[in-house]
């Protein structure tokens, strides 16, 4: 009776924009300097206080999704402010892409949001491309959009991973790596890495596709749907699954809006907003798909959001392998591509332009552009500011779950312990981005 | 005279009686027992960095099961844990926190390092990373890659197994005035801790 | 201690019908001869129970599981404690040092002392339930105390010590919220364990182990039918929870708390509380088949040819069975909340096993006065109806109240 | 360059959006005196509306922008130009060497527009947007961190990515890239 009938829309609904503009001491944010935290718990426990605890959570704790730190001020099991710490992972990665010339830049940014490293690289890749003035051949707009759908999933695979080991369903980390794993092994055999693929760059793609690929990714998605129903019926209708999820971590619209929020988050909320059907790139427009909306803005509804999006993402690679056209994979611009691997055995000029290419890099004309795409997490801006030279003057990238990460202590207030579990892996940081 | 390959050779046998077997047989060191469960329960502790913690995330997965070597059981609390992965790039912010969960470690432990990020900063030769998880804490078996994939990770794994099982690492923190006993020398003037054993 | 000593203790105890010509040396070298066959029979059951877990979910989730200690992993467990034994252990110096070393003790001896009540074997279709050794019979159980069942729920309730007083003498936050945790829910969980056991009771007639089993001698006597299902799904979650399993693991929930209690612990005491929760698993795996499905008693009447073991056989067989189900818990089930859990236990499992028990005791009440059973069975019916209908009139009152930030205070 | 491979083209406002209806119309017609919406100067930049506004006229350019339908801040950024003395600005806005980039999203109809606020080196303050967007609260705070500019009215200026007691703003052009020694300084709690 009672294990099944929770309400899940009065605490979404009440919220109201107001919540996320305050400053003082009755805002959801805990605005304390976190360096008089301790990390480790050397505090004195006096078991008769009533007075709120602050507890740390991470940046070693096993849902944190890496090295997210959460200072918790808590009154028993329920948190009255949170503040999420981050830098944890910084890397510099903004630094360093100034010290790379444009061709090495993929190679640095694909690796801030591991999970879809090909999206970094593709909008790096098309900032530098609008910053040259040039334009990829069509082949090469379908195998990045075909890539980076197949991406989506294997991230969102790991979002069901995470999440449902996170609620405690262990073995869905398996489940859901195991999803990932198939599609991974599709990455690897075009890219030829697991991760970190570094094949998406300016001027089109590092390699064509290889033979066979209609066959794996064909047969690829017809083992996905089946796998992907066996979520549901292992998730979705699950009674304790839903009451863990449904009107935990809620938001709205206007909260998401204010805060910057984009992806499943704000689709969460039921406002739909994809960049890919409202700013196409790519050949997204050339592309039929459904823009994958939830109603109350809870964790159940990122969670559904998700799991829709993967199966919304094979629907678009079936038509990404239909409409693959013929050409080339790059551009054939001598300024900004190397020369083809056979050419390179015959010709000295090719063989020093090839040299020359790696290790000068080309130059880019002078001017600053801000691109952007739809990742699995939200909007993925890229900032390129360039000086004329090869390498940029300053690269910066917006990271979604680094902006994403502001509605956590929003959403966490009045919740209890495991609702701070279930909303970190709803969120679905990925540190790596966060911090680059 | 044939040789038994348990036994050793049968002439020396027959001439020495016991004493030209090559081992005992009846009885066994239990330092060799000791190692062989060390090697075969290995609890790793949870402590993910970067995009190599998804690849060890991966090694756990359906595909390459790490708990062929008993080693699924990941540890949330250091406490229990055998040996840390460091699975990634290590930043200055982090690695006074890296350190910290080492040292909550009990003894025996390992270090595995994780890709080359961990191992020497890898690509980001710059302000923000660590070169080197080594500069922190004793690093015994190095994973290269970028990330390393999941069967990189696990020849690591079987490395380590076989250095336990050699006995070498025991030796050398005995050596190094590691193990149980030693006091934690603490920050800005704090007294030292003593750590309490119980047996 | 000599033999008329333990004559004397154990007369107003001599249940057992090896104690009913006296004590002599036979018997007591029988008594140990039964401890220690308990005492080992448990331990390797607890040692196959965690191989068999491990194994178990890594086949649901596509996976070999252990497979290097060992043929097909069989000694992992037992690396796993070699290694433990030989680990560094820490006391934390804020905590309490005598309250830590105790608490694991705490949870490990409650499990093996209700493992001693459960009868493990014998024929109880032929005769009672006693074998025969060496010219002595005997009941093939290590004690039968006439307060069998009230004893199972005692050393139930002392387990809770254990995690409780482990968490609060860790001296550390995470741990003293796993042993908050565990002492609301196991304590209200007790309540619906306590109540799912008095329908037994009331079917059997006795709280002795032993009489218990013999009532369900045949096939169609089993408690499970008799008492109508209801009392075995409330014993069975509320056992779960009580055993901190999957789904109700919020006392140790990895995700939430770290480690929960145990986090602060190493080495051979935190061998023995994961030990001591599996031992849990096997031995309320064992109870459960007791009280409700017979004991020893089996499907193929006892075949007199194998002797004791055939009843035996049966008995692991069942203990087996529920032990997979635990096992499958674990691997499909998501974590309940801590809210969610109580409001579980106490406005689900309780009115449900209290209403029952009431149904249950007008039907025997009526039964023996000789009243229509179809109008009681009926009236009981609607009875419970009305029953569950204002609870959740009341329940819902309630939860319109909170969401409309009125406090009951 | 070709329209479908670009994202801006699709949104770009110059041509015919609808903040050159509303407010500006001088932005739409080319002419030879610096250009202005919203009252401040405006530059084409890949064909992307780019707002130049000084710092007190900032805040009051974002909330202008804010009711006129752009609803969120989607990035916000500074930039080092230590020694780089050519720039793309407007005549009228001096160059200076920090620079706050300000992204900014509508969503009906889809458009973005970019502001850059100047911020002279000697005094590297500007106003804080937390009351107009929250949502610049950590990016602020990235900002400060990595460039030390100064946000007047942030409700948390604290450093976000460097650990607390970092010295320096790592993404200066003055800020030595290369490998620094580890400020590795030992455990800090007992075990």
């Amino acid at each position: 009776m009672t294990l099944l009938d929770t309400p899940s829309d009065s605490a979404a609904s009440a919220a109201s924009a107001k919540r996320v503009f305050l400053r003082d001491e009755t805002s959801a944010v805990l605005r304390v300097d976190e360096s008089n935290i301790p990390l480790a718990e050397t505090v004195d426990i006096d078991p008769m206080s009533t007075a709120p605890m602050i507890v740390n959570m991470g940046p070693v704790h096993p849902s944190t999704h890496g090295v997210l730190r959460l200072v918790l001020e808590m009154q028993g099991e329920q948190v009255l402010r949170s503040k999420p710490v981050i830098g944890y992972l910084h890397t510099g990665m903004e630094k360093t892409g100034e010290q790379l010339s444009f061709l090495q830049g993929t190679t640095n940014v694909t690796r801030m949001d591991y999970a879809s490293p090909l999206f970094n690289e593709l909008v790096f890749s098309l900032a530098t491309e609008k910053l040259l003035n040039i334009e990829v051949p069509p082949r090469a707009q379908w195998i990045r959009t075909m890539m980076c759908e197949l991406n989506r999933i294997s991230s969102h695979m790991l979002f069901q991973a995470t999440n449902g080991m996170d609620v405690g369903a262990v073995s869905m980390m398996l489940y859901g790596n195991r999803l990932r794993e198939e599609t991974l092994r599709i990455l690897e055999k075009v890219t030829g890495l697991r991760m970190n693929h570094n094949y998406i760059r300016p001027g089109g793609v590092a390699v064509d596709l290889p033979d066979g690929w209609r066959e794996d990714i064909g047969g690829l998605l017809d083992m996905l749907p089946p796998l992907l129903d066996e979520f549901d019926q292992l998730l979705t209708g699950q009674p304790i699954f839903r009451e863990r999820l449904q009107g935990v971590g809620a938001i709205n619209t206007e909260e998401c809006l204010a805060l910057g929020v984009t992806g499943p988050i704000l689709r969460g909320t039921g406002y739909a907003w994809d960049l890919r059907r409202d700013m196409p790139y790519l050949k997204y427009d050339e592309l039929d798909f459904d823009v994958i909306v939830g109603s109350y803005g809870d964790c159940f509804d990122r969670y559904a959001v998700r799991l829709a999006e993967a199966r919304e993402s094979i629907r678009i690679v079936r038509q990404c392998i239909e409409k693959m056209p013929t050409g080339d994979y790059r551009l054939q611009d001598k300024k900004v591509t190397p020369p083809p691997r056979a050419r390179i055995d015959e010709s000295m000029e090719a063989l020093i332009h090839h040299f020359k290419i790696f290790t000068e890099g080309f130059k880019v004309p002078e001017g600053e552009v801000y691109v952007s795409i739809e990742s699995p997490r939200g909007e993925l801006g890229c900032y390129v500011v360039s000086d004329g030279g090869s390498h940029p003057h300053r690269m910066h990238i917006r990271a979604p779950s680094f902006v994403n990460l502001q509605t956590m202590p929003h959403m966490m207030q009045d919740a209890l312990v495991a609702d701070v579990v279930a909303i970190i892996s709803s969120v679905d940081p990925v540190l790596g981005e966060v911090d680059r | 005279m044939p040789r038994i390959p348990i036994l050793g050779d049968t002439a020396e046998i027959a001439e020495k009686g016991l004493g030209g077997l090559e081992h005992n047989f009846l009885t066994a060191r239990i330092e060799d027992l000791v190692n062989w469960s060390r090697a075969r329960s290995l609890m790793p502790a949870t402590f993910g960095l970067a995009c190599c913690a998804i690849e060890m995330m991966a090694t756990g997965g359906s595909h390459y099961d790490i708990a062929r070597f008993g080693m699924e059981t990941f540890r949330a609390s250091p406490r229990q844990a055998d040996v840390m992965i460091v699975s990634g790039r290590v930043s200055q912010k982090m690695a006074p926190v890296l350190r910290q969960i080492y040292d909550q470690m009990m003894e025996p432990k390992w270090v595995i390092s994780m890709g080359v990020c961990a191992s020497s900063g890898g690509m980001f030769n710059n302000y923000a990373i660590v070169q080197g998880v080594d500069q922190i804490v004793p690093v015994d078996v190095y994973a290269p890659g970028c990330p390393p994939g999941p069967e990189t990770l696990l020849h690591a794994i079987v490395t380590l197994h076989k250095m336990i099982e050699s006995d070498e690492l025991v030796k050398r923190r005995d050596a190094n005035g590691g193990g149980a006993g030693v006091t934690v020398e603490q920050r800005d003037g704090q007294t030292a801790t003593q750590i309490v054993l119980s047996r | 201690m000599s033999i008329a000593m333990l004559s004397a203790l154990s007369s107003p105890l001599a249940v057992d019908p090896l104690f009913v010509g006296g004590v002599g040396l036979e018997e007591v070298i029988i008594v140990i001869v039964k401890v220690l066959i308990a005492f080992v029979l448990l331990l390797v059951a607890v040692m196959l129970m965690i191989w068999f877990e491990r194994k178990l979910h890594a086949d649901m989730t596509n996976r070999m599981g252990p497979t290097i200690a060992g043929p097909f992993g069989l000694l992992q467990t037992l690396a796993d404690g070699i290694k433990l034994f030989f680990k560094e252990d820490l006391i934390p110096k804020k905590g309490d040092r005598f309250v830590f070393q105790l608490a694991p003790y705490l949870t490990l001896i409650p499990a093996f002392l209700i493992f001693a009540v459960v009868p493990l074997g014998g024929d109880f279709d032929n005769n009672d339930g006693t074998i025969s050794v060496f010219g002595n019979t005997t009941n093939f159980q290590l004690a039968d105390p006439p307060i069998g069942v009230l004893f199972v729920l005692a050393m139930s309730s002392m387990a809770v010590y254990g995690i409780m007083l482990a968490g609060w003498s860790s001296g550390s936050k995470y741990p003293l919220f796993g042993s908050v945790r565990a002492s609301a829910q196991m304590v209200s969980y007790e309540a619906a364990l306590g109540l799912s056991l008095v329908a037994v009771l009331l079917k059997s007639g006795s709280l002795s182990t032993h009489d218990i089993v013999a009532g369900q001698a045949d096939g169609w006597n089993w408690n499970l039918w008799i008492t109508g299902f209801i009392p075995f799904i409330v014993f069975m979650i509320a056992s779960t929870a009580e055993l901190n399993r999957p789904p109700f693991d919020l006392v140790e929930a990895e995700q939430e708390i770290v480690g929960g209690f145990h986090t602060e612990y190493s080495s051979i005491r935190f061998a023995l509380f994961f030990l001591g929760e599996f031992m849990n698993v096997v031995t309320m795996s064992a109870v459960m088949v007791t009280l409700f499905f017979g004991g020893p008693d089996g499907p193929i009447p006892f075949l007199a040819s194998v002797g004791w073991l055939w009843g035996m056989f049966w008995f692991m067989l069942k203990v087996v069975g529920f032990c997979f189900v635990f096992v499958w818990f674990r691997a499909t089930l998501p974590r309940l909340r801590y809210d969610q859990l109580m409001d579980l236990g106490w406005k689900l499992l309780i009115p449900l096993s209290l209403g029952w028990l009431i149904a249950l005791a007008v039907l025997d009440v009526g039964r023996d006065n000789g009243w229509n059973t179809a109008v009681v069975g009926i009236g009981c019916f609607a009875g419970l109806m009305v029953m569950g209908a204002l609870l959740t009139a009341a329940v819902s009152a309630g939860q319109r109240k909170r969401l409309a930030g009125e406090g009951f205070d | 360059m070709s329209e479908e491979s670009d994202t801006a083209v699709a949104d770009t406002p110059v041509a015919d959006g609808p903040v050159a209806d509303s407010e500006a119309p001088a932005a739409a017609e080319a002419g030879s005196q610096p250009e202005t919406a919203y009252g401040v100067a405006v530059t084409d930049s890949r064909g992307q509306m780019v707002l130049h506004p000084d710092r007190e006229t900032y805040v009051e350019t974002i909330t202008a922008l804010r009711d006129d339908g752009f609803v969120s801040v989607m990035d916000l950024c500074g930039v080092d130009n230590l020694n780089r003395v050519t720039r793309d600005l407007p005549v009228g806005v001096g160059a200076e060497r920090f620079e706050v980039v300000v992204s900014l999203i509508a969503h009906e109809p889809p458009r973005r527009i970019r502001v850059r606020v100047q911020i002279p080196e000697n005094d590297p303050t500007v106003a804080s947007l937390f009351d107009v967007f929250p949502g610049t609260e950590n990016l602020e705070r990235e900002t400060w961190d990595m460039f030390g500019v100064t946000f007047d009215g942030h409700p948390d200026p604290s450093r976000i990515l460097m650990p607390p007691d970092w010295q320096g703003h790592p993404l200066r052009k003055d800020f030595a890239v290369g490998s620094v020694p580890v400020q590795f300084k030992g455990a800090a709690a007992p075990r």
